[in-house]
């Protein structure tokens, strides 16, 4: 049986399987399936300073083999937030890595904050900005679209974040250049990169010849991105390699459904990986993933799960 | 794993069509033993090479715990889209894969008290079986099922034996009474002084169910049928916004705090059109300026 | 039976339905399973100036509900093109849009130069630049990820065909923002857009442990995409509905597969619809995508085709 | 049209396990009649839900033109990945959407040359029709079939009737000589003064028996697989570089101009490791700066 630990700026997991942002809760529903302390991190629902109602439905639009979602942040706000479901999670022995957004910058530190100051801070393995969410100060314009945006952000939840505890900004593919959006959250401190969330997408109802979200657009996740996914974290890791880019670990998400999937996350760059929409399928799925990606590192002869990371750059075919 | 809810591969024994609809027998070990009228299976489409990730949602209409299969759920299915139209065509021994029992049941009166049971189109499914549970405690039980047009009536003949009463109507009048349910339920409730209305059918029905229904002094219990993509609560897909008892509004989760509501706590000035507004006054709504 | 009809600047077309570039090849093939004369248009497979034999092989992987291609613009070169696939094509009666691109911005005038001149130029109803393929004088940045290379492209190209032909400028969905790219095809004389393109994607083999194309990248397309391709249509047709860019056709194409896949992306704006990958499913995709197409705009009641673009924005749910 | 080829759904009739393979059975009318040996069929995978776009082609094992059921068409699959698993598992009745035939078959020789043909694996299917045709032509036919293990050989009993000889080769020496199929094949072409070799297996295999036969004096006609996307021509996956009768090399779509090639044409010196690499004397090779 390989080691499956892996190491995240720091943070030392037993395993490298992770829930994804927004799929999975705040865990008590996937506790009916299998202990979320199994799982080398919890990832909870992205929380903001404010409750938040989220959009109007229909806020999902099923897709092939993938789906749109338009949920808009719906949560209790993150003093709750830190009151039940953080407390709870800690309860349970789970590693967490916290979700944050904000409408501002400013907002963004302000929920990091709260967090820190929380008695259930001590489960907290990592927090990830959401960065992929929409910029209230900027035409509404997603942080993660533009690197000052980006750049603003990290800074100011690197600044109260303590230093033990690495913080992940979390990308969108929805970029002409995404190189450069991780250049710009990793100059701001960021201490690793979570990649991807959703592609933007439309569906029209054709009954009713009208979008089928009420909010008309929604994030595109599930296999159908997988390849999206796998190409960001390719593109980055290559640039990491090649010296353009600052080293740092990435958790990759995007599509996983099989233990295979994530190894192809895993040998394009990520020593982590994160199942989002497959556990709508089946509600084990984060744990069924973590024993299939065991016994893929077992069936290619490795002993350690971090030796995999990123190892298709090594082993690209020379045409 | 506390809570009664389990995942496995079924296998179909049965499939027969009925009316317009196609009546499911499924052998789920571990489903039917927990499980009470109202609550409901979400089950895999496609098998392995599918493209369709969600699963789908059906009332159990009934469930038999042990038996010479095991435990076994019964569903009832109107083909639409390409999920319901493949479980629609699997044959006796495939592989169905389902979760469940997953939301909140019928809550049952803890007095012998009169009851009418509303069913529009397949939502009369779980119905019978809510009947039966009634009567065992004792309550009179009278249904009022209906539908656009006689194929699309389900289980008047059930109902008839599960109920002391059977209404139907249909939008064409090939069956019952041409009409709606609500053209009925309000002398039925009348008569029967009943104290609790439970229905299950499309939204515009349940609005009006509940409107009936208090209009005539009784509580309404309607199950909603709102877009699921998980069925188990984790995406925050089927909400609507309900009043609770804080007499705040919230948009909620209708796959865990539902189906099944009070009829009076569900917004319906916020529903119709095919989408669930967030009313101005619930907790988080948007406001100017910001989200 | 409605009017299938469709005006695509000043081109006018029996119908909206088309094949894909890249996706029929010269027309013979498909012609095996339907004449290609009953399109609306024939797309062409994207000619460059010399013969090219393009990447080496893996060039496809399947993905869940799509594929990635990577074949490297391998042909002929546009004189082999002109006397063979062109002259063919003329011979069928089919309308035809070429498909063009160049190494250079300049080589794109090239090619356009030449096709101009051929005797087979007649059946030609529009020139559609693939701007979606790497600037070589650009370190090989993708034209159409930069607005200023592709006005340049684009400027050229208007400037060689003749003005009573259209031309169409085929954008990439891998851009930050689509309408930048749009209003930069549009101001220097696109007489519509092309959208969208593949999208960058990578599939790792996960038995060989190495990116399953042999050239690493691929274009990712097919029904997995079409959530985006309707988004990029919507987004262009709304700014185009509210002044903000020249009103110009949109042809949409991505994971068209049925007729109600091609509503979707007329309801959202696109005046005529392409259909690549579903042929490889299904050979007379094109054909059939016609015929359900019809059955839509008849189910819903419409006398004309025109009626329905861009419907979807006059029929917004208003939460 | 004229070209004789069609798309039909067809209808799975037999499905037998033979060995680790399974011989299917299709009724495709229209595909029949115009097949040759050397054909192959592209089969649509996973029904209307599938997240498997993309066909999967097979070589025609036999075809009938006409019978009980109109004309029908044999494959032999491995099952492999998600299309060929579902494939294996379809039972009688289930539809299977056809097209073919595709690709270009064995060239017949115009005089009764003796022939050997050689198959590796599952590439044995079409060779016995091959051979029947041959012989009807008065070619002497023997056969070289090898394969991992002995399940994996297909074919040994029916080659016995179609062929004059049949020669066994596998790597364990389950069955048959230990070793490879070229390590026989030389003694075979040399002692049957063979004019051609057909071929069909895995790459290396075809590689190594057009190295024997053009050694023997023999021309080499090997069926190549490549992954296709399309099957049908319009995609350019399934390129590899083969030399023209002009002396140029191409990448040619084994689909169309293949699947069947004179081995002595292909540039096996750019194939290998998974991978056919463009020659950089191939036409439009990609040019230092530039493509
Ligand atoms: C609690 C509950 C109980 C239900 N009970 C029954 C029943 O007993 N019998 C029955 O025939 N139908 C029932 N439905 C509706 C049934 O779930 C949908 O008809 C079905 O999911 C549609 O799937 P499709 O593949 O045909 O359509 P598609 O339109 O392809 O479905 C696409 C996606 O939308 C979701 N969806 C579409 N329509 C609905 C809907 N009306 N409700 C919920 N999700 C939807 C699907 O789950 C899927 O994820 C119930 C729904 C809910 C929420
Ligand atoms: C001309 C020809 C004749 C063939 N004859 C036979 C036969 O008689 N019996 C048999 O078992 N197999 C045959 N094959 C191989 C067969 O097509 C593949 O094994 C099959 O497509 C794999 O599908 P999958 O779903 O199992 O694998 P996947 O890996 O899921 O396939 C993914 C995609 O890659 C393509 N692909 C993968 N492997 C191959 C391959 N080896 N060749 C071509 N495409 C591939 C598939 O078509 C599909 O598009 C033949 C291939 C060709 C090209
Ligand atoms: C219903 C739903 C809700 C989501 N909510 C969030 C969220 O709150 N914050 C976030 O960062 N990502 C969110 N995501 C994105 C996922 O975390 C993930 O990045 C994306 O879905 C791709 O992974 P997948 O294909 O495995 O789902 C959400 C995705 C879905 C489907
Ligand atoms: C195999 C293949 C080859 C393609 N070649 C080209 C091309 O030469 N030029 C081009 O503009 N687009 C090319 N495309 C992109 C398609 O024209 C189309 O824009 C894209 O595939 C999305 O549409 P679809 O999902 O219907 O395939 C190609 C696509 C595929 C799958
Ligand atoms: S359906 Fe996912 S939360 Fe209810
Ligand atoms: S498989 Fe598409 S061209 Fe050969």
């Amino acid at each position: 049986m390989a080691d499956m630990s892996t190491t995240l700026a720091g943070a030392s997991l037993p395993n490298p399987v992770m829930t994804a942002s927004g799929c999975a809760a705040g865990g008590k529903e996937l506790q009916r399936f299998f202990p979320v302390s199994e799982l080398g991190a919890f990832v909870t629902k992205t929380v903001m300073r404010d409750p938040r109602s989220g959009r109007p439905t229909p806020r999902m639009a099923e897709t092939p083999s993938g789906m749109l979602n338009s949920i808009g942040l719906q949560g209790p706000g993150i003093d709750a937030f830190c009151e039940q479901d953080l407390a709870w999670l800690q309860a349970q022995g789970a590693r967490v890595l916290v979700s944050v957004a904000g409408n501002t910058a400013e907002e963004f530190g302000e929920v990091v904050e709260r967090l820190v100051a929380s008695p259930a801070w001590e489960c907290v393995v990592g927090v990830e900005a959401n960065i992929s969410c929409p910029n209230v100060a900027n035409r509404g314009l997603v942080f993660a679209c533009d690197p000052v945006s980006s750049e603003r952000v990290v800074r100011i939840v690197r600044g109260r974040v303590p230093a033990s505890v690495p913080v992940f900004a979390k990308l969108t593919p929805d970029v002409t250049d995404i190189v450069a959006i991780a250049a710009a959250a990793l100059g701001a401190g960021a201490s690793g990169l979570t990649m991807v969330n959703t592609l933007l997408g439309i569906v029209i109802d054709t009954d009713r010849l009208r979008p089928q979200l009420a909010g008309v657009t929604g994030g595109l996740s599930g296999p159908a991105v997988r390849p999206v996914a796998v190409r960001a974290i390719w593109q980055v890791t290559a640039a990491m390699r090649a010296g353009t880019l600052a080293s740092a670990p990435v958790i990759g998400v995007g599509g996983v459904r099989t233990g295979r999937d994530a190894l192809e996350l895993v040998a394009a760059g990520a020593s982590a990986v994160q199942v989002g929409t497959s556990t709508f399928n089946d509600p084990s799925a984060p744990r069924r993933v973590l024993t299939e990606l065991e016994a893929e590192i077992d069936r290619h002869g490795f002993d350690r799960f971090a030796d995999v990371v990123g190892i298709a750059h090594e082993r690209m075919a020379r045409p | 794993m506390s809570s009664g809810v389990v995942q496995v591969t079924g296998e179909l024994i049965a499939n027969r069509r009925v009316g317009a609809y196609h009546h499911l027998t499924v052998v789920a070990p571990g489903v039917a033993e927990p499980a009470a009228p109202g609550q409901f299976v979400a089950l895999a489409v496609g098998g392995p090479t599918s493209a369709n990730l969600l699963r789908r949602c059906f009332s159990l209409h009934r469930v038999k715990p042990s038996g010479t299969y095991g435990g076994t759920v019964d569903v009832v299915i109107a083909a639409h889209g390409p999920g319901t139209q493949w479980l629609t065509a699997l044959r006796p021994h495939d592989a169905v894969d389902v979760v469940g029992p997953l939301g909140r049941a019928f809550p049952l009166p803890s007095e012998p008290v009169s009851c009418v049971l509303v069913g529009g189109g397949y939502g009369s499914a779980p119905l019978f079986w809510l009947a039966e549970t009634l009567r065992e405690r004792g309550c009179h039980v009278e249904m009022v099922l209906g539908a656009a047009s006689e194929d699309r009536l389900f289980g008047v003949v059930e109902g008839r034996r599960a109920a002391d009463a059977v209404h139907v109507t249909t939008d064409d009048g090939s069956a019952g009474r041409k009409g709606w349910v609500s053209d009925v339920l309000g002398e039925v409730v009348e008569r029967t002084a009943a104290g609790v209305v439970y229905a299950c059918g499309p939204m515009a029905m349940l609005r009006s169910v509940t409107e009936v229904a208090q209009a005539h002094g009784a509580v309404a219990q309607v199950a909603v049928e709102e877009s699921m993509a998980c069925g188990i609560g984790v995406c925050m897909t089927c909400v609507l916004p309900v009043t609770g008892a804080d007499g705040l509004t919230r948009m909620v989760r209708s796959c865990v705090e539902g189906p099944v509501f009070r009829g009076d706590r569900v917004r319906w000035d916020a529903i119709g059109d095919g989408i669930s507004r967030v009313p101005d006054d619930a907790v988080g709504a948007p406001r100017p300026g910001g989200h």
